[in-house]
């Protein structure tokens, strides 16, 4: 299906990612967004603030967070497009309601501009450390997607993709991206509506009495449905069978909660996003997403120029994580190199993937900021240079620490 | 230091988990609780309510999860030990105050009955789902100490050492454990009060007007003290410097969070406790914690008895992860079993630190909750007979 | 009882030095903002109520108000957004010697702190809640706030704001609290001196200190700077002591009623919480607990 | 069956609303036939958030009717229970109260050794129609749940009101936060013999003192502009023909069966 025009702002732009993301909201149908401010996502509210009257999507500042996702997975279940968007500490009170999205099988968007965490940290800079919170922030088993995009360019594009992998999936989907994406001010080019690809809902037409809510089609999705058509919804966040319908024998867990993870699991091919450069012949590939993989670029740069064969895989979809792959090309490379604005968490999985083929080093960094491009390099060149297996992650020294820790150092006042 | 009497109720008692736990927060000196009531855990508030008058210790309802993990952290700044207790979806609201807790280095304890989910699953029936949520769940880098305790002894013991090691290190711990552990009825010990450790506050004992808040030891951990003691210091969650005024630029956040990784990380070989069954011979290695454990060391007998050689280990500390014991094992083992009450959390860890040297089977909630040694020895023996090595987790469904 | 600061006698001292974090200064807030009006008020009237200050503990949350406990030298607690009453609580019921007082914005109060603040007014928790109402969210940029006027600009009600504000002092008085009062940041005296009362009070106090903010709610909405907000304060305030509370809603650019309207005496959480345990005490109620009973 | 989805299903019989324009969002588990029965589209969420769930599913079609059942005493939900409101978001929330009062009427409750009492036992619970009045509901009541035909005409009255409707059903169970099937019958009949129907009182005078009777009967009933009336309002007066108002105009259903 295409996009509706009304929404659609056709034209090129000079805006940040938080505005980009929020026309890419529009662009994509979606007619319902509740938020709560919070720095560095504010922007993104605000543009849909402005231009949701006028393209007939409703707004609502909720009183928090908690009430913001709520109100989402309500108005996603009366049957329009949601979104909600959230930076670190929003995202921690949202966990609860995240985990019930994943139950109901509801699909809506979630843009988290991550900053300095943890607790209030650093609001107005960079981070990437909510990433293994996306996967695993909520309490019990669900599989969602999560999508990391690095630019403005991206986070309208990403966003589109991110309601249209929703409505196919009948999952929530996260957009983890950053303060530095989320600022930054780029050139974005908005195409014509006919030329963007939408999803419509995968909504229930049969007679009203057969409807079963949650009874998966082939692809194990259900087929979706709404409030005020007549159909008698029981929806529970319960652990629930095909009518909706709560049980109470623990047998059902793995009869019905096993579909939440298996329909994300199984259909892992399709979901996966990679931009792959180089990795035939590497000895070291350097793995990254979001604002991180921009940093890389400069990094690889200056390794090559020393000789060294480097290929960069990013991510663009975070989760589900793409385990053979990386298996894949821990068989051939010799080092994994893993930057990213935190003090390591998709490197775990990574290393996890690389079944001790390949060493793993991790560059860190504590948020604030971005990476130092030659503390990349130098990791790169490190870990081109290590013959020996290491086993545990190898935590790469950067430039930053080694003046806080060790350079005498003072904190100005 | 040995533990107050007045919270030690030496005997031999039949208890659950829960009141285990209860008691056990009482033995080690915990003198607040901040709660709100959610099954399956209500019977550790009620315990701790019903003792608490006696005990002298203080306790106080409030209207959400987000609000008693605040709560519990204020208290904990007035120099009392504190926990709260909750399950999954109140787990999943106190994520933010998680990561106030690190930020501000707060001892606390919070112990998690987890039950099924997501959402609001089957509140009744035994899970192990928020294992990685313990580790992850709250946003921002943190490490964290969590327990598994298998028993209603284990609750007891565990949640003494999990007060202590939150005073050690100033971190809230967290303890894992599962509906099945709760509801289960058993002799419980509880020792002389002389014969608990107990580990105290380490407070600050310099000049009142040069205590720095966030100022850390050698060991990172930076000694506390408490409020209405003259020192007005100032904490806040932004990131900050030692003083604990913010300061919001990449240098302080290196300063500030990095530290907050190494107290943990460096204590590692401390804080990491296993126990083992006949690993020495053991050609499949069952890795398990909490109530799953249970039924592990049926299934390694029946296992051994039939002629396979297999062995346990479990997990004390689920998080920090026994990284390196792990290692040990899959190098020296054929196969490595992690059967767990989830879809698949902590085999992950297992998986990246077998490096591929043993291959990894895992058996993922099945019909029959916690009591589920014949699937485990199934698998104990599928894992015996499989020769080739394949790359990957081994799902056994 | 407060040390005097050994200086020299040329430095100029700041009156209220021994109470607030000089080291910090300057302060974050903008120029004409009322918030730094609001703390000169407390401190004063902390001086005034003469309560030891090393026995207060002050907690704030996320926001422009929020950044109080930060300048002001006692145990001061900056927490999460929204959760301060939360937070104090669990200082006041585990020490209840502990005079504890909550410093914070409108937005944290009352948006996301709504429910913390019906409930701890219900429980009458023995604290002191200043909120700080600036109509606005005023560190994030300038968003509608539950307490910004009906029809007035914020950058999320771009076209003028669609939702009806809160009566503080009458949500406050509907969920229990003992002493309210509502004074903006030009009364300064009359804000002293309800502080000074609040402070003395046993229970839970709310005082609303409103306050300009030249920054984002004046400048969105054209009204002038921090002066000009003054001066519509002074023309448009009236002084209404004992008011009935639901009378007290602040339209755009109205007349507000300012004044003490609640003073009242309730048991506090902490006095019901000992009666209740003399009650168990002599009862014995306790040795039930101790069987290993199931429900 | 209990009493409040009978109330539910009668009130719902006597507003004359198609039942399929109406959603019950709810932190207490239904039953499944009971929900049949009601002909209702029901959604069982995460404790405290009915309201804001109902928010969203009103905002995300306008034609619904949405009635959120708030359990719990409204501890978790307090917050969206008075900014919905401030807002006056167009809902009629049915708050279950399952306090358990000692004494009422200067009599002790024949109940008050309760497992684990919603509040420990020395805590006071709100007014909650002071509460709702005070932040701006235009509608609140109060009933015991063996009130059935006022409590049915109430719902009835409160669902054809244009804005939040507030009415607090006492119905006290030793079991916290689980069903509301599990009503404790001698406490309550003792509440409904200790209540009196005080139609129109000032809210600030209903609070449950141990000294007084329970007053019941309907406090509040005013006019204000919803959510979405001052949104449409304010938006079309801003943005002219660039703006289409959100939901179609408020119409008058006829009477309709239990399937509309």
């Amino acid at each position: 299906m295409k996009a509706d025009p009304r929404g659609v702002l056709t034209g090129v732009y000079y805006i940040d990612g938080d505005v980009a993301a929020g026309y890419g909201a529009l662009a994509a149908g979606c007619k319902f967004v509740a938020g709560y401010p919070i720095t560095p996502s504010t922007e993104a509210f605000e543009a849909i603030c402005h231009r949701g009257p006028q393209v007939g999507a409703v707004f609502i500042q909720m009183e928090d967070e908690l009430g913001s996702i709520s109100a989402i997975i309500g108005a996603t279940w009366s049957g329009v497009k949601t979104m909600t968007i959230t930076s670190g500490p929003g995202y921690s009170l949202m966990q609860e309601c995240i985990g019930f999205g994943a139950m109901l099988e509801t699909p809506f968007v979630l843009l988290n501009i991550q900053r300095g965490g943890p607790s209030t940290g650093v609001p107005t800079k960079t981070g990437q450390a909510d990433m293994m919170q996306s996967r695993w922030g909520s309490h019990g088993d669900y599989e969602l997607i999560a999508i990391a995009p690095e630019s403005p360019q991206e986070m309208f594009d990403y966003t589109i993709k991110a309601f249209n992998l929703a409505e196919k999936y009948r999952c929530p989907i996260m957009i983890m991206s950053d303060e530095c994406v989320g600022h930054m001010t780029e050139k974005v080019v908005i195409p014509e509506a006919d030329k963007i690809e939408v999803e419509p809902r995968r909504l229930y037409t049969g007679p009203a009495e057969d409807y079963l809510p949650f009874k998966p089609e082939p692809d194990l999705v259900p087929k979706m449905a709404k409030a005020g058509d007549g159909l008698k919804l029981y929806i529970t966040g319960q652990t629930h069978d095909e009518r909706g319908y709560p049980v109470k024998d623990a047998e059902y867990k793995s009869k019905y909660g096993r579909r939440l993870v298996d329909k994300i699991r199984l259909n892992k091919d399709k979901i996966i996003e990679l931009k792959e450069e180089g990795t035939d012949n590497a000895d070291v590939i350097v793995v990254s997403y979001g604002i991180s993989s921009r940093v890389a670029i400069k990094g690889v740069e200056l390794a090559r120029e020393k000789g060294i064969k480097v290929g960069t895989l990013r991510l663009v979809t975070v989760w589900p994580f793409p385990d053979e792959k990386m298996s894949e090309l821990a068989k051939k490379a010799k080092a994994f190199v893993v930057p990213e604005i935190n003090y390591g968490q998709v490197v775990y999985d990574v290393a996890r993937c690389a079944h001790g083929r390949a060493n793993v080093v991790l560059v860190p960094h504590g948020g604030a900021g971005v990476h130092n491009p030659n503390d990349i390099a130098d990791a790169i060149e490190m870990a081109a240079k290590e013959d020996k297996k290491i086993e545990g992650l190898i935590e790469f020294k950067t430039r930053l620490e080694k003046s806080v820790f060790e350079g005498g150092f003072k904190l100005k006042e | 230091m040995k533990a107050d009497k007045a919270g030690v109720l030496t005997g031999s008692h039949v208890l659950n988990g829960n009141q285990a736990c209860a008691e056990g927060a009482l033995a080690a000196g915990c003198r607040f609780l901040g709660l709100y009531p959610i099954v399956p855990s209500i019977e550790v508030s009620e315990r701790f309510l019903a003792r608490a008058p006696e005990v002298g210790a203080t306790f106080i309802q409030m209207e959400d999860e987000i609000s008693a993990l605040a709560a519990v952290l204020g208290a904990s700044w007035t120099g009392k030990k504190s926990m709260t207790v909750t399950s999954g979806p109140g787990l999943s609201l106190m994520m933010e105050h998680l990561g106030l807790g690190i930020m501000l280095e707060t001892p606390c304890v919070i112990a998690d009955i987890q039950s099924v989910g997501p959402g609001l699953g089957l509140p009744t029936h035994a899970a192990q789902g928020d294992m990685m949520q313990a580790r992850w769940g709250s946003h921002g880098d943190y490490e964290i100490v969590a327990l598994a305790p298998s028993s209603p002894q284990e609750m007891f013991d565990f949640t003494i050492k999990a007060f202590n090691f939150s005073e050690r290190y100033r971190i809230p711990v967290a303890i894992m454990s599962d509906a099945y552990v709760a509801q289960l009825e058993e002799t419980v010990v509880i020792p002389p009060a002389d014969q608990i450790n107990i580990e105290t506050r380490r407070y600050y004992e310099g000049a009142k007007d040069s205590y720095l808040p966030f100022k850390r030891d050698k060991d990172f951990v930076p000694p506390m003290v408490d409020i209405g003691q003259g020192y007005r210091f100032h904490v806040t969650g932004l990131t900050h410097d030692d003083r604990g005024y913010p300061i919001m630029f990449e240098e302080c956040q290196e300063y500030n969070v990095h530290p907050l990784m190494w107290k943990v990380r460096n204590a590692v070989d401390k804080i990491v406790e296993v126990q083992e069954t006949n690993t020495d011979d053991a050609e499949v290695v069952v890795i398990s914690y909490g109530a799953t454990s249970r039924a592990v060391l049926k299934a390694i007998k029946q296992a051994r008895e039939s002629g396979i050689k297999a062995g346990g280990l479990k997990l004390v500390t689920v998080w920090p992860f026994p990284e390196k014991r792990v290692t040990e094992l899959a190098k020296k083992a054929k196969a490595i079993v992690v059967p767990e009450m989830n879809f698949g959390q902590i085999v992950l860890e297992v998986e990246r630190n077998g490096y591929g040297e043993a291959n990894i089977f895992f058996l993922p909630h099945g019909d029959k909750g916690a009591e589920y040694s014949e699937d485990i020895l199934a698998a104990i023996k599928r894992a015996s007979q499989t020769s080739e090595a394949k790359s990957g987790i081994i799902e056994i469904s | 009882m407060m040390e005097t600061p050994k200086t020299d006698e040329k430095q100029e001292i700041h009156p209220m030095e021994n109470l607030l974090r000089m080291d910090r200064m300057p302060h974050i807030w903008c120029p004409t903002c009322g918030i730094g009006l609001a703390v000169t008020a407390f401190t004063a009237a902390l001086e005034k109520a003469n309560i030891d200050p090393n026995t207060v503990s002050i907690v704030s949350g996320i926001g422009c108000t929020g950044r109080v406990a930060g300048y002001v030298k006692l145990d001061s607690f900056h927490t999460t957004h929204g959760r301060p009453i939360a937070f104090a609580t669990g200082i006041k019921v585990a020490s209840p010697k502990t005079k504890v007082v909550v410093f914070s914005g409108d937005g944290d109060l009352m948006a996301i702190g709504g429910n913390h603040f019906i409930h701890a007014a219900r429980r009458n928790i023995d604290m002191l809640v200043v909120c700080v109402n600036n109509f606005i969210y005023a560190m994030t940029g300038g968003q509608v706030a539950p307490t910004t006027p009906l029809a007035a600009y914020a950058t999320t009600s771009p076209y003028g704001c669609v939702e009806p504000p809160f009566n503080i002092p009458y949500l406050a008085e509907s969920s229990g609290a003992v002493y309210v009062a509502r004074w903006t940041t030009l009364h300064i005296r009359r804000l002293t001196n309800s502080l000074t009362e609040a402070l003395q009070k046993t229970g839970f106090s709310v005082v609303e200190a409103i306050s300009p903010c030249g920054m984002y709610y004046s400048r969105i909405n054209r009204l002038g700077d921090g002066l000009d907000m003054m001066r519509f304060y002074h023309d448009n305030v009236e002084i209404r002591h004992g008011e009935d509370t639901k009378n007290l809603d602040i339209g755009f650019q109205t007349k507000i009623i300012c004044g003490k309207f609640v003073d009242r005496e309730r048991p506090s959480y902490n006095e019901r919480y000992n009666q209740w345990l003399s009650e168990v005490k002599t009862a014995g109620r306790h040795s039930k607990g101790q069987k290993g009973s199931k429900k | 069956m209990n009493s409040i989805i009978d109330a539910l299903d009668k009130g719902i019989e006597m507003a004359g609303i198609a039942r399929k324009r109406i959603s019950v969002p709810s932190d207490i588990p239904f039953d499944p036939d009971a929900v049949k029965t009601l002909g209702v589209d029901y959604f069982q969420i995460p404790r405290g958030r009915a309201i804001a769930f109902g928010t969203g599913l009103k905002l995300g079609n306008p034609d619904l009717k949405v009635i959120p059942v708030a359990g719990d005493l409204m501890t978790l939900g307090g917050n969206h229970f008075v900014h919905g409101s401030r807002r006056n978001m167009e809902l009629l929330v049915i708050c279950v109260n399952n306090f358990v009062y000692k004494n009422i009427g200067g009599k002790p409750a024949p109940f008050t050794q309760a497992v684990f009492s919603p509040y420990s036992t020395f805590e006071e619970p709100f007014n909650f129609p002071h509460l709702g009045n005070s932040c701006g509901a235009v509608y609140t009541a109060r009933w015991t749940a063996l009130h059935a035909e006022e409590l049915a005409a109430s719902i009835a009255e409160a669902l054809n009101k244009r804005g939040l409707s507030m009415i607090e059903v006492l119905a006290p169970g030793p079991n916290y936060y689980r069903s509301i099937d599990g009503i404790e019958s001698e406490l309550l009949q003792f509440y409904f013999n200790n209540s009196v129907v005080k139609n129109n009182e000032d809210p600030r005078n209903v609070a449950i003192t141990p000294d007084e009777k329970i007053a019941v009967g309907k406090f509040t009933d005013k006019e204000r502009p919803t959510f979405i009336d001052s949104y449409n309002v304010q938006h079309s007066k801003m943005l002219g023909d660039k703006f289409t108002p959100h939901g179609s105009p408020p119409k008058v259903e006829k009477l309709g069966g239990k399937n509309g």
